[in-house]
């Protein structure tokens, strides 16, 4: 009983995840240079001045990533907020309310199903002229069917249990049994779906950004620097290297937490 | 299990009916006149209303609906706008160029990931199978396109073994063809893989997890064979169910894909679409991704009812 | 590489967009190029990327300019100007021939003209505004008549508006091209290539290839790898010039010349803030151009400091009226009072746009500007946001249109809202002077468009071709509207 | 038996005669299933079991034995019916089959015979329409049909020992009644050993010889059912049998030896409605069981003494050895600390 | 001893039926209905020990549920101490909160596993509004456990302490009835033993009126003074404890009883044959079903829809 144990992934993805956030907090009170062009030669590679060398614009690349945190950050935090502010209390509802409410909001999540994220963004971003806020609330709402249909098969197993039973009979109403018992209990698996969406975003926003759809021109980001290396990809591979493994890192960070998470808080693995 | 199949039937075309609404509307919306685009710099505002009669944009909304959905019914979508290239027939053509290479990395992922999900489910405790969810765990976090890039850098220009894009079809040289697929394909498959190996090592680990296991094992059967009779079957549903949303994935990782290899695909096509605001062509082969996904769902119900005997009733 | 696929019609199949299967002889050659043309119709669709695939090289003009700059013959094999200027008469090649099989008569030409002013939409078609009247007294004579005399009219046929087109054909434009040209339209693979077949019955020198694919890339990485793998012959434009250096490693030959396309860093001259004079002043004396262009066109292409490329008559270099001076931009933003304003910079999502605004946004902020980079699609949201509503303050454009000083600055409609009195009417005089007065009005104009900072001129964008080794007659410079593909051979 | 550093069985040690029926009882987590899947060889990855498991006819000893030898032994001469009748039945694969492979599997009947039997097989557990059944899916039948599913797996091969882990605690009164009859019928037939794991003691009585009692993965008891139901030696026998006795207390008659248990006068008489007799404390979770007598911390008879470990103390004589019937305590039931 | 409606039953059915609708399964067949609770009438007395017993799916949760008002009877009305209870809101139901209290069968389930005891205890009074006051230390102790506990969470205690939890919950409002689904199901006979002995003494000390519900002939026997049998959704017979066992009218109530193994009789030498025989015997008796006593269930349970998998890359 209550032998949760830290687990490998866990660890991981949390130191993973933990050095983003220390990144994009760093970046507000420190960064190496200023993010602009500066008087030095262009497409250095790591040095003594230049941690990380610097970009095709004579920016100082680690500048850039320290910067590119924080749109990360800043991408998977609207996606899995639009999502997850919409997504839990819907599958909430669907849980808890009558049949055909629930089958109706189900029937609506499948259809949002079938507009997969990127293309959803790729929509978006035409018709809002792109930028990464609009393209991370559509990954936002497209991740949402995942957030309520989690959530919602949760809440239904928390809603059919004796303890929901027995706060009833105590005395609570609908409101309360959703406040006090549903979402507590379903909190796990938000925070493991949460996880696995700021990944799906990040991923999403290099690709949007690669496509010239997500983060604008002068604005730093790590997509868009993988972008940027494409010309001088031969010559300067590490342009594309060092934001690319940041990427892969970032999403493997929140991939090992959530997947970590997920055995953590899973009663199967409990006690055994 | 036919009432199942007629009811999730009508739940499909439903779908599709509000999808292609949602699609229909989301165009109206869309910011750039066509007709301005097509005229380019300094139009006058004359030709402008000109070229949206020829577009037939001036027609009341109901009815540019009805024709778009005639038209796709009865498969004659017209011309394009702006360049009066036919689209159906380009329709059909990149539909068979992205179901290619989906299809194709459907396929090579599977192949991978079934026996290695197995593998690291059933090694979960040992060394091997630790080693290979770790990688499996970095390839989730490559995303496909630069999977691409990184192939193309090595295999194309490096070793010159594969060209760097563009696209022979199967039928004017095999073999060609297959040299073009192979990159893209790969670089879809490989995220593919590790996706589908991460499901399938979780539907195996549930599986092994099970009773009915442990009575196939006091049967007599080794582990690997109580796995491979009673369990697969077993785990194929959840795996199904990740098949079926990732292909829809893997449909829209295309986009990109084939933004890299230069494949003249759905994705390149919407893409291309978007930036010339040919609309009818948008909302068609946005459309079209839409109701495939759709329709895999709709598969991927089908097939449980294959697999599940719980699913399909009276089957005695 | 090289390649015939002996495709006939290609809508069983999606063509390759970079076909290596290679069979005997000097049958195909493969060209990659970025932006595809929208459709095949310039009369009614704006854009470089038709008239590049389709004028000299399907559709021919009376005349024609060379390489350096020269007016030749071409459909008309010569032509007089009467001395007040008014009244052209052309005198047609014989023998020519529609790819119909039609003849070419000068009724053709009379049609084509008149089309001009009649059918077509696009606003190019104001340059036939001053043709008063067109005729054809006999089928190998054509005569034109001006309203007033113009010495860009002949100038402008060598330009698409004065492409002939076959009279029985051209409710086809759009679909099946016609022209008397050396190649024919063979087809177009939507997204991918445009294929221009030999004319066999071409009246003059027949083409080296008997099929000519243009491909096409979206992406200016793609098009370079596409040739470093072998897959195309020839890089038509290269967009990414920092790839040069893995070409120049490597077995190919390089051509690099001049181009029209001055990269301009458009002020929107009637609004705040760069209504005022000294703003714009200030953001000229921002810019440190040469260290601009090696950073983001890695030192390839040309500074000019004003709209006229060395290519044209009255090139002057005006890079010395605003050296690079930070101090000096500071003072003239304090003289007026805007230190510290807020601008946009609303740039086109094109390659040396993307690639020069973060650097164009970093000199413009040491001087005292609050730069806001916004990315517009372009054509989609840049035409319209920019360009027809001038809702910009800075943006960067390439204007790849030749001998355009006029039409850019001269209209105070256009989006740069230029267009002073003074400046119209030295393009008038010079419209309408002799040639020398041409000359030394539009260097007068060049001179005042530059000082008055109407606009900062960034570079002028080289011409870089990439092609194997054994391949002739690439155009040194792009100063024509057309790609032109008549003599490309293979040694 | 160990998982990681946790032991949690401790020299269990007991052997069971062709045709006995024996029963193991203990509380939940007393290691019962642990036990019965030891012989099997079927223990979760992770447990480890040491000692020695020797099957009549097989040479080799099983614990050492390898996965290859294991699978010939098992469904074979060894069986296995396990509790959860809902689960233990491969969801996808129709009943038929499930119950033939395991002929086939270990070559007793080829594919065609197999199928024949099976449906004999189900028909010899009492399933009414046979055929129908074989080609149903296990969620087409109850419970109870299930587990009679199960039982036909477990006995096709005419197994030399079965083992049942609480094979009725999921089942309706009625079915458990027809369903013990059909094991131990099963077994008769066969002349089989059965082992048979409980926690209803009127259930091991009825269907069981002798009998086991287990105690925080010690065997602390064992005897004739009679003998070790009916007069109880060990403490933590006593406590189970006077716990588990519920008309004894309101009808005034029977075992009472035990601590705190009162006389009770009648149900309608409320003031005298007694209590039931007790075990103080908890069950402690796996490991944390104390040194020495195992059940010391809940003894009420416990002394410093039962600090060390209780040895055996065999009663009476028995075929299948000195271990088949005794108890480790030191203050047994007629001891002298008793009274 | 119960001070509201002067004489009115504690609890009272009148024809109380409970349907399910199952979905279709099939194109042409109707949808199925399950008839969980049928015409079903009863009162119970204030003070009185009720018993209830049935095999697995006779419909006694069903039942429980609608006189708790956790759901609406079909048809039937249900009155508790003489006040109609159906179609009530969740607002208008509130005294019988105070009135009624369960304890349910599974300790583990019914215990918030995110909750600390103390709140979980306090959940009626806060969701009644009561004052807490040291009540909850009161509870603790009166159900045997030591109120430095009340900050653990439910997972740091045992089965049987969990249910003591439970039944301190149900306490806490000051209910008059006290309604048990099978609390001790879920635990090994010492410990039943221990709750058993617990609720008899708070239903002693607390004057309650008790519904206990058990598929265990010998528990129901022990605990109460008057038992239900309850089969398909239907009550079939009715009588005081002892008449029930010695005096069986209802087919079914034989078939039970027949069924049950007992110590004593074991002991005294029946076995598993005779044992089976006198249930066989009881099931011939009432004729109706087959051989076995098992009729192939002809609705086999609505399967779980397949797991939610969501998608991890775009
Ligand atoms: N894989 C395992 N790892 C660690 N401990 C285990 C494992 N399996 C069982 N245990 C522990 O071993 C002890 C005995 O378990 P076992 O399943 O044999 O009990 P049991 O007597 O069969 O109980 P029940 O009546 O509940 O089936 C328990 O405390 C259990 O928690
Ligand atoms: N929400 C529901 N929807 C459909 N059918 C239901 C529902 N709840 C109960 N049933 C059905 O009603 C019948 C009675 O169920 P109920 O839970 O009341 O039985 P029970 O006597 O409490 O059984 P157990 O002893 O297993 O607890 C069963 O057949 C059950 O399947
Ligand atoms: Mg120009
Ligand atoms: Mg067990």
């Amino acid at each position: 009983m209550g032998g949760r144990r830290l687990n490998a992934p866990l660890l991981i993805g949390g130191v993973l995840v933990l050095i983003v956030v220390a990144m994009a907090l760093v970046s507000y009170v420190w960064t190496p240079y200023e993010f602009k062009f500066l008087p030095v030669p262009k497409e250095q590679t790591p040095n003594a001045e230049h941690w990380l060398g610097t970009d095709r614009s004579a920016r100082d690349v680690f500048t850039q990533i320290l910067l590119g945190s924080r749109t990360t950050l800043f991408v998977g935090l609207v996606a899995v907020g639009v999502a997850a502010l919409i997504g839990v209390p819907l599958g909430i509802l669907a849980a808890m309310s009558p049949g055909w409410f629930g089958q109706l909001v189900m029937r609506g999540n499948d259809i949002l199903l079938a507009f997969p994220a990127l293309l959803l963004a790729i929509m978006f971003s035409a018709l809002y002229g792109g930028g990464t806020f609009v393209a991370m609330v559509a990954i936002g709402i497209a991740t949402i069917p995942a957030f309520a249909r989690i959530v919602r098969s949760g809440a239904l197993q928390v809603v059919h249990t004796e303890y929901v039973a027995a706060s009833r009979i105590a005395g609570h109403g609908q409101f309360a049994i959703a406040w006090k018992h549903v979402l507590p209990n379903v909190m796990g698996l938000v925070i493991v779906q949460a996880s696995v969406s700021f990944a799906i975003a990040i991923l999403a926003e290099a690709a949007l950004s690669y496509l010239g759809l997500g983060t604008p021109t002068g604005q730093p980001s790590w997509g868009r620097m993988l972008l940027e290396s494409q010309p001088v990809l031969a010559r300067s591979p590490h342009l594309a290297v060092i934001p690319g493994a940041a990427i892969a890192l970032a999403v493997l960070g929140f991939n090992l937490f959530g997947d970590g998470l997920r055995d953590y808080l899973d009663p199967k693995l409990e006690g055994r | 299990m036919l009432l199942r199949l007629a009811q999730r039937f009508l739940v499909l075309l439903a779908s599709l009916a509000l999808a292609s609404l949602i699609v229909f509307a989301f165009m109206q919306v869309l910011p750039g006149d066509p007709a301005r685009v097509a005229l380019g710099m300094s139009s006058s505002e004359e030709s402008v209303a000109l070229m949206r009669e020829q577009f037939g944009l001036d027609r009341a909304l109901p009815v540019q609906y009805a024709d778009w959905i005639r038209g796709m019914v009865t498969l004659d979508l017209g011309v394009e706008w702006i360049s009066r290239a036919p689209i159906a027939p380009q329709l059909t053509d990149r539909i068979a160029v992205t179901a290619w290479l989906v299809l194709t990395a459907m396929v090579l992922a599977l192949l991978v990931a079934i026996p290695v999900g197995t593998w690291m489910a059933v090694r979960h405790r040992h060394a091997d199978g630790v080693v290979l969810s770790a990688i499996s765990q970095v390839g989730v976090a490559v995303p496909a396109f630069l999977a691409g890039i990184i192939l193309i850098t090595f295999f194309a220009k490096r070793w010159q073994w594969f060209p760097s894009g563009g696209w022979v079809p199967p039928a004017d040289d095999p073999v060609e063809f297959l040299r073009r697929l192979a990159l893209p394909a790969i670089s879809l498959a490989l995220v593919q893989a590790s996706v589908l190996a991460r499901y399938v090592r979780t539907a195996i680990l549930d599986v092994l997890r099970e009773d009915y296991l442990r009575t196939a094992r006091a049967k007599g059967l080794r582990p690997m064979q109580a796995l491979l009779r009673h369990g697969l079957r077993n785990a194929a549903v959840p795996i199904v169910t990740v098949l079926g949303l990732q292909l829809a994935t893997l449909l829209i990782g295309a986009v990109v894909v084939e933004r890299v290899f230069v494949i003249p695909g759905l994705g390149t096509f919407l893409l291309d679409s978007v930036a010339a605001r040919e609309l009818v062509t948008v909302q068609t082969v946005v459309m079209v991704l839409v109701a495939a996904v759709l329709v895999i769902n709709f598969i991927v119900d089908a097939v449980y009812l294959l697999i599940d005997p719980r699913l399909r009733t009276g089957a005695r | 590489g090289s390649s015939s696929d002996d495709q006939t019609s290609g809508s069983d199949s999606t063509d390759s967009s970079a076909d290596t299967a290679a069979p005997a002889g000097e049958a195909s050659v493969r060209v990659g190029l970025v932006a595809e043309p929208a459709s095949l119709d310039f009369t009614t669709t704006d854009g470089a990327a038709i008239p590049q695939v389709l004028l000299y090289n399907v559709y021919e003009t009376l005349v024609k300019i060379d390489q350096d700059g020269q007016m030749q013959p071409a459909l008309a094999s010569e032509w007089t100007v009467s001395d007040d200027g008014l009244t052209y008469t052309f005198t047609l090649q014989a023998g020519v021939t529609f790819s119909n099989g039609e003849s070419f008569t000068a009724q053709d030409v009379v049609d084509s003209f008149t089309m001009v002013k009649e059918d077509w939409t696009v606003s190019l078609k104001s340059q036939f505004d001053i043709i008063e009247s067109v005729e054809a007294p006999s089928d190998t004579e054509v005569v034109v008549t001006l309203t007033h005399p113009s010495n860009t009219f002949l100038y402008s046929l060598t330009t698409r508006v004065g492409a002939i087109f076959d009279s029985n054909s051209v409710d086809e434009l759009a679909t099946r091209p016609i022209g008397t040209g050396p190649y024919t339209f063979g087809q177009w693979q939507r997204g991918t290539s445009i294929t221009l077949q030999r004319n066999g019955d071409y009246w003059g020198e027949q083409p080296y290839f008997e099929q000519v694919v243009l491909a096409y890339f979206t992406d200016a990485t793609a098009l370079n790898n596409a040739m470093l793998t072998d897959g195309i012959d020839v890089v038509g434009t290269v967009q990414a010039p920092e790839a040069l250096g893995e070409f120049e490693e490597g077995d190919y030959q390089i051509i690099e010349g001049t181009s029209n396309g001055e990269v301009v860093l458009s002020f929107n001259n009637s609004t705040a803030p760069f209504n005022d004079l000294r703003v714009r002043q200030a953001a000229r004396s921002a810019i440190d151009h040469q260290a601009l262009l090696d950073t983001c066109w890695d030192g390839r292409g040309e500074l000019i400091g004003s709209m006229v490329p060395p290519t044209d008559p009255w090139f002057e270099d005006r890079t010395g009226d605003y050296p690079y001076d930070v101090e000096k931009a500071k003072e003239l933003l304090a003289d007026a009072g805007a230190e510290g304003v807020e601008v946009r910079l609303r740039i086109p999502t094109l390659p040396y746009a993307m690639s020069c605004a973060p650097i164009v946004e970093s000199m413009l902020e040491e001087a005292g500007f609050v730069v806001t980079v916004d990315d517009l699609e372009f054509p989609a949201t840049w035409v319209e946001d920019v360009f027809t509503n001038a809702d910009y303050e800075m943006s960067i454009v390439a204007h790849v249109e030749p001998r355009d000083l006029g039409n850019v600055f001269g209209n105070p409609d256009y989006y740069i809202r230029y267009g002073t009195p003074e400046l119209r009417t030295l393009l008038e005089e010079a419209d309408a002077g002799t040639e020398e007065e041409q000359v030394e009005k539009m260097k007068a104009a060049a001179k005042l468009i530059s000082e008055d900072a109407a606009s900062d001129f960034l570079f002028l964008l080289p011409n870089l071709i990439v092609a194997d080794p054994g391949i002739t007659g690439l155009p040194q410079n792009a100063i024509t509207e057309s790609f032109d593909l008549a003599n490309l051979a293979r040694e | 038996m160990h998982a990681g550093q946790l032991q949690l069985l401790h020299d269990v040690t007991f052997s069971i005669q062709r045709g006995e029926r024996v029963g193991l009882i203990g509380e939940s987590g007393s290691g019962k299933s642990l036990t019965a899947l030891a012989v099997m060889g079927l223990l979760a990855e992770g447990l480890e079991a040491s000692g020695r498991v020797h099957l009549a006819g097989q040479g080799r000893e099983l614990v050492s034995a390898s996965e290859g030898a294991m699978s010939h032994i098992r469904g074979n001469d060894m069986a296995m019916v396990f509790q959860e009748p809902m689960t233990a039945l491969n969801p996808t694969m129709r009943v038929g089959r499930q119950v033939a492979e395991v002929m086939t599997h270990h070559g007793t009947a080829d594919r065609r015979t197999a199928r024949r039997r099976a449906v004999e097989l189900l028909e010899h557990v009492g399933l009414p329409d046979p055929a129908a059944v074989a080609r149903s899916y296990p969620h087409q039948l109850s419970g109870g049909q299930r587990q009679r599913v199960v039982a036909a797996i477990a006995l096709a091969n005419d197994p030399l020992l079965l083992i049942c882990d609480e094979p009725t605690t999921a089942l309706d009164v009625t079915v458990q009644a027809l369903v013990l009859d059909l094991i131990v019928t099963g077994v008769e037939e066969r002349d089989a050993a059965l082992l048979f794991i409980t926690h209803d003691l009127a259930v091991v009585a009825t269907v069981c010889e002798r009998v086991l009692v287990m105690y925080g993965g010690r065997i602390v008891e064992a005897g004739p059912v009679t003998e070790v139901l009916g007069n109880p030696q060990h403490r933590y026998t006593q406590g189970l049998v006077a716990a588990s006795d519920l008309e004894g207390v309101r009808k005034g008659e029977g075992v009472r030896e035990g601590e705190g248990v009162r006389q009770g006068e009648g149900v309608q008489d409320r003031e005298a409605r007694a209590p039931l007799a007790t075990i103080r404390g908890n069950v402690p979770p796996a490991g944390r069981f104390p040194e020495g007598c195992v059940f010391r911390n809940r003894c009420d008879f416990a002394t410093a003494e039962c600090e060390t470990l209780p040895p055996w103390t065999p009663r009476g004589t028995h075929d299948a050895g000195e271990r088949a019937s005794g108890y480790a305590c030191f203050h047994p039931v007629g001891g002298e600390s008793d009274g | 001893m119960d001070e509201s409606q002067d004489g009115a039953p504690a609890i009272s059915l009148r024809g109380v039926s409970r349907e399910f609708r199952r979905p279709r399964t099939s194109l042409t067949g109707a949808p199925t209905v399950v008839h969980a609770v049928r015409d079903v009438s009863l009162d119970i007395q204030p003070g009185q020990r009720f018993g209830l017993v049935g095999e697995s799916g006779s419909g006694k949760t069903t039942l429980l549920k609608l006189i708790s008002g956790l759901d609406q009877p079909t048809s039937g009305q249900i009155l508790i101490e003489g006040r109609p209870i159906q179609d009530s809101s969740a607002r208008q139901l509130r005294w019988l909160r105070r009135r009624l209290q369960l304890v349910f069968q599974d300790p583990m389930s019914s215990l918030d596993p995110r909750m600390r005891i103390r709140r979980i205890i306090a959940e009626p009074l806060v969701a009644q509004g009561i004052p807490r006051g040291d009540k909850v230390d009161d509870l603790l102790q009166r159900v045997g456990m030591n109120p430095d506990v009340a900050h653990r969470f439910p997972h740091q205690f045992s089965g049987g302490q969990r249910q003591r939890i439970s039944v301190a919950r149900a306490l806490a409002p000051g209910p008059h009835i006290l309604i048990a689904d099978e609390p001790v199901s879920a635990l090994d006979v010492s410990v039943r033993a221990q709750v058993l002995n617990l609720m008899d003494e708070v239903v002693e000390g607390f004057d309650l009126t008790l519904v206990f519900v058990s598929h265990d002939l010998s528990v129901v026997r022990h605990v109460c003074d008057r038992i239900a049998v309850m089969r398909a959704g239907q009550i079939v017979e009715v009588a005081p404890t002892e008449q029930l066992f010695t005096d069986p009218q209802h087919p079914y109530t034989r078939q039970l009883l027949a069924a049950v193994p007992r110590l004593r009789d074991a002991l005294a030498g029946r076995s598993a044959a005779e044992l089976a025989e006198q249930t066989r015997a009881a099931l011939a008796a009432e004729g109706a079903r087959d051989k076995t006593g098992i009729a192939m269930l002809t609705e086999p349970p609505a399967p779980e829809p397949p797991p939610d998998f969501p998608p991890t890359s775009p």
